[in-house]
């Protein structure tokens, strides 16, 4: 069923941007950006997928009893690790921003939080 | 764009249509106005052109030089506004505007026409035959200065020497030869003797020559001050200034009564020093004439009559304060000394119109028609008599005052209120019982003099309509008296 | 040493390129030369006697005499620098221009962005100074001449597009030198009909890179006091005036080189050459003084308009002719 | 054997890193030990990857460095690979001349914040993320780069939000944008990975070049070049680009355009031209250069309507990109080296641009144009700067700005004529037409901050410090120096990056073992590169010398000749030197920026009206300006790609 | 060589700055004939100047008005030497008909050196010509005398 994991992470995406294209509250922005990373997460995660892989570990059995199974590809994890670490990271400093904006601007409405435009 | 065009390319073979000035003389269209030309020779130093000229241009310089005065011409360019005028007032046609228009100087004074020639002194001043004369006003039309006044209907000529440039225009122009330079005789101020030194004299007197004292009851005028305009003759409400030849014996004080003579003549002083004070001044105005006997001329009256106002202004109040200490105004009987024994006494008819208020030349009478209350203020009053003559009911009268008539007028708020109210009803109750008002005859010309004499205003005169308020009608009679062809009476009404 | 010698007749050669011809000394007299043209042909125009040729040389001798005066709100070495580098700048681009048959002294140093480029120098360089003198008048004069600038650029982009193309062909090329060889062997560019509108196009640039009316609205002297020139007296205002002749001068000779290369002249170059420039030149500056005699000043943002579309729409009717081969 | 050299790239970005580290650690409290391994850190790396100019530039080797030593096993890589070819080292020479003058810069620039152990913190580790960024050979490693380099900047550009709540509006953007950006680059590598099963670029383009073009990869070439290309800041993605430096101190904005978007440029030069190798594709060549097209007249156009100096270059910066983008994206050898120098030569007079915006807002504390005017008396060494970047950014011969603006107007009119496409010349025209409306903004900022009158608020104003000075001073000096001497410039600077470029199987065969690229069918390519034209800059310099010695001598020698020149008295104000105002009594007035071109923007005020309302300021439209674009690009690449 | 030039061309290349100190336009506009092509005086080199830093002969007309007085005085100040005053009418140098206002200020002698009076109200265009020539001449002498 892995194509119903691209379809979702791409659902995913696409909700994570129209959020961010259509909600005037900055928190909500905030949350498109998670739920498009999360999307992009799930993606990079099942292109690793094999249907009935294991676990990309070799156990001391494995080897010797040679049954080198197939198994998983493991970088596409280290990748979305390394990707959620990072999205946490962006999140962090994102409503930490919206924290500030809220103490300076008196509110967190994107169409009131404008002043450099033209 | 393309008639600009053909335009363009047609006038690049076309000559130039510049007028090569420098290179090529270009004269003057006719009857242009251009630099003025002067001939001293024709001038007859009328003065004319100065007058008419609107910036000044033109100024006038005399010198006496040995044989008569030397007159100069100095006509500025640069101050001139080119209109002609002088050249059409002159009448001798000394001046001219020529049609050169080069007028360019690196230095202004190269732009200053001038011309100078020596008038001999002519001997005496312009004096009337008065017989002959047809008042026809031709000598004050030519007069340059406006030195000459004639009214035809008073039958009246008068010469301000002042302003009398001694040009001889107004001597050539009279059709009767009734004008010619004479020495003048002398002549001054005379009092006839029925002065009541009520001081309007000294008070029209622009160069403070006359001295009135009206406590003291004297009279003094200082001949060698006065001018002989003879204001003071025409203001004189008795008609007993007159001008005549005087000579040296002429007495110049007059004296009624022994009365004492409280307080001291008014200074003299600063009347005549006023007239050196301007003298200084005026050479330092913009275009004022640089000789004495310009400067004299000159001489505005303002100061010269202000100072004795104030002379005398200052005399009145030393009066005053001689008064006050007299019990006058406590009331008590007049004393001998008291000058307020005689006055102006107000009769039974008064009809409280307030002719005599207008009329009074001192300001000294307040009628209040409304609390039908008539007041005089006998500090002001002159007894001039002015008001009695003018009274329409003929109820004004100089008389000796006597001690109530003093007090009231001391007083004025002095008559009882129930008295007041009884004079009002009566003066109510007058036009109701007798019906009587102005009667209106034939032979009006609707001049509407009556209408301007109205003191209130009831008659009113539109075309060949004449109309009286009969309610607002006061029956003062001042509409009978100044109707100039006697038609209007007061009388019983139909 | 005979090379050493050769070296330094090469500097002079230089030198003299530079300094007399055809750099500032011709560049400065021709210019003033086809200004005083300029102003009789348009007096004569307008039915008037007009200055004598030699008058620009007067204004401009009379000028070196007045005092220079600094104002307190200019910055002085900017403010006296300026005009300097314009004029500089402006004698260094006859060096580039081949002209009927003389090749140009440094034909190979610049090509025609570069000249295009180069153009803005003296433009830049009257609106640094006037900016520098502090005026508000010469801040209106510079925004002017800076929309100007804005106007005339984008048809002189097109006109210049237009003749690489044409002359090069499939392979284009900028190179000054190219366009007149072109021109020899195919004729003056003028004589292409597609090339007409752009030449049309060129002529009408010239008013505006020079600053005459019509498309004097920088130096506007009844409105705006003459603009970025509002506070130049004396010296620096001479080397201004001279600017501007010698700029008449180079446009003149660059709409020579564009368009009009193609007349050869065989051995008489040399003589037929210099009347032919100076003919040329003059037919030039005529077309100038007669829109000059036709029109009055346009407002600034009309001038613009005209120079985007009626100027810039014949220099693309050009291109897109030239571009299909025509 | 492994020279030592090799180590050097390595060393510098993580000596950066590390740095960072220890200023947090140490630095918080001391001035002088934070600026200290800050100022070391920044000297280190510039000289390492300057140093590296000599064995790749000089002797054209391609340095690869596998970390750990992982080397590739089998033909496929799995290490992190650092990979320094003459494209990288190009970027990277850019980085460490940007950095080096932003952190002798700041010295004094940043001394009135608080906070400064944070500041610098962030610095080296943008600075570090940069120059990883152009030195890795891995497409996740680049990402890493990519997130941390936004990460760094959106921190520095709120940094100064005590003052500016602005920066914080600035930041916001600049992170959601960026992170859209990021989350883009990142599904391209995730379908890369996909369809290659390798992060290693060199592999990733042989592997491409043998297997060929799936969806699967075209979609992830579309994700990755909308990435990089907000990360670059072009049209339509550029609105967070003008927000963030308008806000940033101007020491970090110099660190924006000199770095920052172009990392952006060289992630789309490696993605274009080495990963994918499209750019022998029209259709490509036709989206970059109309993406650049759009840029530079959108960027320019929006400066021209600015009150804000660094606002203002901001959009210049993105208008530049465009530029760079455009030429790049002609495909030719010409355009690209036009590309990569006009690259070259906006680090310079961009970086000495904001540096000027920097110094004027120490001074004045303020860089409203309306506000400014008149510096030129008080700032006169900064106002020269300034005037050397205007003109170098301008295109006014014989500053850098011009040689290569120069090379792009040949490159782009050449390749119009030889593909016969009219798009090209409008290209072409708008190219040139924007440089004069560059001009045009310039000479506003020239007009109202540093020549006209001087308002009485800035009568006090003092020149900013030396340490402040000298980081201009070498700017403007190395702007001339690239106008002058373009060709050395062009033969020795740019040369080795667009070799490198142009033939991706050095590149490949260095980091895979030799062979590798043949056998997977990337051809080395020979380069055909020739000048359409002439322009010697040194020998119209050396002319204009003469002349205007000529000229001075002269006026020096016949100075009695002339008439006499009239100074004013300083401090005095008297009538003679006063300002003519049809005989009023001069005050002050001068003509602030925005009243400037008036004509001009009557004439166009229907576009201004659009193009203003369009830059809403609303994050959600932003963030919809580039999802429309990401999907232009997306229908774009399928369209005509597959 | 130069100087004698530069002395010459004194005289063939004035510019004008005209001053209007309350004039009531007759001069002005008889100083605007004179550009007009009957009298071109652009055949002497005669330009109107838009800035008086450019100017060399400042044309005052109007009885110098004391609203106008300051701002005359300061242009005067501000024009390059050598430089010429030349008063066109009479209002300048007299006031005319204005005179003794209290809103009139003239003679301009008081406030400045009056090189060309010329006179007239107004003056012919030839007239204006020839003292606009006079001043030519006077400029050569002032520049010879800077020397």
């Amino acid at each position: 069923m892995i194509l119903v994991n691209y379809i979702v992470s791409i659902c995913l995406i696409a909700l994570g941007l129209y959020v961010m294209c259509s909600k005037r509250e900055l928190i909500k922005i905030v949350i498109g950006m998670g739920i498009m990373d999360y999307g992009i997460n799930m993606l990079i995660v099942s292109i690793g997928f094999h249907e009935n892989g294991t676990a990309p570990i070799y156990t001391l059995a494995d080897i010797i009893n040679g049954n080198l199974s197939f198994f998983v590809d493991p970088i596409p994890q280290a990748l979305t690790l390394t990707s959620i670490v990072i999205g946490a990271c962006v999140d962090a400093m994102a409503l930490s921003l919206v924290i500030m904006i809220k103490r300076r601007y008196k509110t967190t409405d994107a169409d009131e939080v404008r002043r450099l435009k033209g | 764009m393309f008639p600009f065009a053909k335009k363009a390319v047609s006038n690049l073979f076309k000559k130039p249509s510049t007028v090569r000035f420098p290179e090529v003389e270009s004269p003057a269209k006719p009857a242009y106005r251009g630099r003025i030309v002067y001939d001293a020779e024709k001038c007859v130093n009328c003065g004319m052109c100065i007058k008419v000229c609107s910036p000044g241009a033109i100024t006038r310089t005399v010198e006496e030089v040995e044989g008569g005065e030397k007159i100069t011409y100095d006509i500025n360019l640069t101050s001139c506004t080119f209109c002609g005028t002088c050249q059409d007032f002159c009448g001798t046609k000394a001046i001219s505007l020529s049609d050169d228009y080069h007028m360019v100087a690196e230095d202004p004074k190269d732009l200053i026409v001038s011309g100078s020639r020596i008038k001999e002194k002519v001997a005496g001043r312009v004096t009337l035959k008065q017989e002959d004369c047809v008042y026809c006003g031709l000598c004050a039309r030519t007069c340059p200065e406006n030195a000459i006044t004639v009214d035809r209907a008073t039958k009246t000529w008068k010469i301000n020497y002042k302003e009398c440039v001694q040009c001889g225009q107004c001597i050539s122009k009279c059709p009767k030869k009734a004008l010619s330079f004479q020495e003048p005789k002398a002549q001054g101020v005379i009092n006839g003797g029925d002065c009541v030194f009520c001081t309007l004299c000294s008070k029209k007197c622009p160069v403070g020559a006359l001295t009135v004292d009206r406590a003291g009851k004297t009279w003094e005028i200082d001949r060698s001050v006065c001018i002989k305009c003879g204001l003071c003759v025409s203001s004189c409400p008795k008609h007993t200034l007159v001008m005549g030849d005087v000579d040296d014996n002429t007495p110049a004080r007059f004296e009624k009564s022994a009365a004492p003579v409280k307080s001291a003549p008014a200074p003299a002083a600063p009347a005549k020093e006023a007239p050196a004070a301007p003298a200084k001044e005026a050479p330092a105005s913009g275009n004022a004439p640089k000789t004495p006997e310009n400067a004299l001329k000159t001489v505005p009256a303002a100061p010269v009559a202000d100072s004795p106002t104030k002379a005398q202004k200052s005399a009145v109040s030393v009066n005053k304060a001689a008064a006050a200490a007299a019990p006058v105004l406590s009331g008590l009987i007049p004393q001998a000394e008291n000058s307020w024994d005689t006055g102006v006494v107000l009769g039974p008819d008064c009809i409280y119109c307030g002719l005599c208020m207008r009329k009074c030349p001192m300001e000294a009478i307040t009628v209040d028609r409304a609390s039908k209350s008539w007041q005089i203020d006998r500090e002001k009053c002159v007894w001039c008599g002015i008001c009695v003559s003018g009274c329409p009911k003929k109820t004004l009268k100089i008389d000796a005052l006597s001690a109530e008539t003093a007090k009231e007028a001391a007083v004025p708020e002095a008559p009882a209120p129930e008295k007041n109210a009884e004079a009002a009803s009566q003066a109510k109750a007058v036009p109701a019982a007798a019906a009587t008002g102005v009667v209106f005859g034939e032979g009006c010309i609707y001049c509407g003099a009556c209408a301007g004499a109205c003191p209130v205003g009831a008659i009113s005169v539109d075309g060949s309509e004449w109309s009286i308020d009969r309610d607002a009608c006061i029956q003062c009679g001042a509409c009978v008296g100044t109707c100039p062809m006697g038609v209007l009476s007061i009388g019983p009404l139909e | 040493m005979p090379e050493f010698v050769s070296n330094l007749l090469n500097i002079l050669l230089v030198a003299l390129h530079v300094l007399v011809f055809p750099g500032l000394l011709f560049a400065a007299v021709g210019g003033l030369l086809l200004a005083g043209i300029d102003r009789k042909v348009l007096a004569r125009m307008q039915r008037r006697v007009g200055p004598p040729i030699v008058q620009p040389f007067y204004d401009f001798f009379k000028l070196m005499g007045k005092e220079t005066i600094i104002p307190a709100a200019a910055r002085p070495g900017i403010y006296q620098a300026a005009p300097i580098i314009g004029m500089v700048s402006l004698s260094l681009m006859m060096l580039f221009f081949p002209i009927f048959g003389h090749s140009a002294a440094f034909a190979t140093k610049a090509d025609l962005i570069v000249i295009l480029y180069l153009l803005t120098i003296p433009a830049v360089a009257l609106i640094i100074g006037g900016s520098a003198s502090g005026s508000p008048f010469a801040g209106v004069g510079i925004s002017r001449e800076m929309v100007v600038m804005l106007g005339y650029e984008l048809p002189l982009v097109m006109v210049l597009l237009t003749v690489a193309k044409k002359v090069g062909g499939d392979t284009m090329t900028f190179a000054l030198e190219d366009i007149a060889v072109w021109q020899l062997a195919n004729g003056s560019l003028l004589f292409h009909w597609s090339m007409i509108p752009a030449a049309i196009a060129f002529l009408l640039i010239i008013p505006a890179e020079v600053g005459t009316q019509p498309f004097d609205v920088a130096e506007a002297e009844t409105e705006i006091c003459e603009g970025p020139l509002i506070e130049y007296s004396g010296a620096p205002l001479a080397i201004f005036k001279l600017n501007t002749a010698m700029k008449m001068f180079v446009m003149t000779a660059l709409f020579q080189v564009l368009f009009l290369g193609g007349i050869d002249l065989g051995k008489y170059w040399l003589l037929g050459g210099a009347v032919l420039f100076v003919i040329s030149a003059v037919l030039t500056v005529l077309c100038m003084t007669f829109i000059h005699a036709i029109t009055a000043r346009l407002k600034v943002e009309h001038l613009f308009k005209f120079y985007w579309t009626v100027v810039a729409g014949l220099a693309l009717v050009s291109l897109v002719l030239v571009w299909f081969g025509l | 054997m492994i020279q030592f050299y090799e180590h050097f790239p390595v060393i510098s970005v993580m000596g950066l890193f590390l740095a960072a580290f220890l200023v947090e650690i140490f630095g918080n409290k001391n001035k002088t030990i934070r600026y200290g391994i800050s100022l070391i850190a920044c000297l280190a790396a510039a000289a390492m990857t300057l140093y590296l100019i000599i064995p790749v530039f000089r002797d054209g080797k391609i340095i690869s460095y596998w970390m750990g030593g992982w080397a590739p096993e089998g033909g496929y890589a799995f290490g992190i690979g650092y990979e320094i070819d003459g494209l990288g080292l190009f970027f990277g020479i850019l980085t460490s001349i940007t950095f080096l003058m932003s952190v002798i810069f700041s010295k004094r620039y940043m001394e009135r914040d608080a906070h400064l152990g944070h500041y610098y913190t962030l610095f080296l580790m943008l600075a570090g993320s940069v120059l990883g960024l152009v030195f890795t050979g891995d497409v996740f490693n680049l990402f890493i780069m990519i997130e941390i380099m936004t990460f760094a900047a959106v921190a520095l550009t709120a940094f100064r939000h005590g003052k500016h709540p602005e920066a914080l509006e600035g930041a916001f953007k600049y992170l959601v944008l960026g992170s859209i950006g990021s989350s883009l680059t990142l599904l391209g590598v995730a379908l890369l990975y996909l369809s290659t099963h390798t992060l290693n670029m060199a592999q990733i383009s042989a592997l491409l070049s043998s297997q060929g073009f799936k969806p699967t990869t075209l979609f992830a070439f579309a994700m990755m070049l909308s990435g990089l290309a907000v990360k670059s800041f072009v049209v339509p993605f550029h609105t967070p680009a003008a927000d963030a430096y308008a806000t940033a101190p101007a020491s970090v904005s110099t660190l924006f355009s000199g770095m920052v978007n172009k990392a952006g440029i060289y992630g789309m030069i490696r993605l274009t031209y080495i990963l994918f190798r499209v750019m022998d594709r029209e259709s490509v060549m036709l989206l970059l250069a109309l993406i650049g097209a759009l840029t530079m007249f959108v960027g320019v156009t929006m400066a021209l309507a600015q009150h804000d100096f660094k606002r203002l270059l901001a959009f210049h910066s993105i208008s530049q990109i465009g530029y760079v983008l455009m030429s790049v994206g002609l495909g030719s050898v010409l355009g690209l080296y036009g590309g990569l120098f006009h690259a070259l030569n906006h680090t310079l007079f961009k970086g000495l641009l904001f540096l000027t915006a920097g110094a004027v807002y120490y001074a004045t504390g303020t860089t409203n144009l309306d506000k400014l005017g008149g510096l030129a008396k008080r700032m006169p060494a900064t106002t020269a700067c300034f005037l050397v970047g205007a003109f170098a950014i301008s295109g006014i011969p014989p500053f850098n700005g011009f040689a290569s603006k120069w090379l792009i107007y040949q490159a782009a009119y050449e390749k119009a004529v030889q593909s016969g496409n009219f798009v090209y010349v409008i290209i072409t025209i708008t190219a040139l037409l924007v440089s004069v409306m560059t001009l045009a903004s310039f000479i506003k900022v020239t007009s109202a901050a540093f020549l006209g009158q001087q308002p009485a608020s800035l009568k006090e104003v003092k020149e900013v410090p030396f340490s402040m000075q000298l980081p201009m001073f070498i700017m403007s000096a190395l702007c001339l120096i690239c106008g002058l001497l373009y060709r050395p410039v062009l033969t020795y600077l740019v040369g080795p990056a667009v070799s490198a470029a142009m033939d991706p199987s050095a590149y490949i065969d260095t980091m895979m073992g030799s062979g590798y690229a043949i056998t997977h069918g990337v051809l080395p390519s020979s380069m055909g590169f020739a000048m359409i034209s002439a322009w010697d800059p040194r020998f119209w310099l050396l002319l204009f010398i003469i002349v205007t010695c000529a000229v001075t001598l002269v006026a020096v020698s016949d100075a009695r000749t002339r008439g006499p020149v009239s100074l004013p008295q300083p401090g005095e104000t008297d009538a003679k030197h006063a300002t003519f105002f049809g005989g009023e009594k001069s005050t002050h007035s001068h003509v602030s920026g925005s009243d400037l071109f008036w004509g001009f923007k009557k004439d166009l005020k229907g576009y201004f009206h659009v193009i203003g309302d369009l830059h809403s300021g609303r994050t959600n439209d932003y963030a919809l300006w580039v999802v429309l674009g990401v999907t232009v690009i997306m229908l774009f690449t399928f369209i005509f790609l597959s | 060589m130069f100087k004698k030039l530069i002395a010459e061309s004194m005289t063939k290349s004035p510019w004008i700055y005209h001053v209007n100190t309350g004039s009531c336009n007759g001069c002005d506009i008889e100083l605007v004939a004179c550009l007009t092509p009957r009298y071109d005086v652009e055949r002497y080199g005669f330009k109107l100047a838009g800035t008086p830093r450019h100017a060399d002969i400042v044309v005052v007309s109007g009885p110098i008005t004391s609203q106008s007085k300051d701002r005359l005085i300061r242009t005067l100040e501000q024009v390059p030497n050598p430089h010429c005053v030349v008063t066109i009418g009479s209002c300048p140098q007299s006031g005319n008909v204005f005179k003794g206002s209290y809103s009139v200020e003239a003679p301009l002698e008081k406030f400045c050196e009056v090189d060309v009076a010329i006179a007239g109200c107004t003056p012919k265009p030839e007239a204006i010509i020839e003292g606009l020539y006079k001043a030519a001449q006077i400029l050569k002498k002032k520049r010879e005398a800077m020397q």
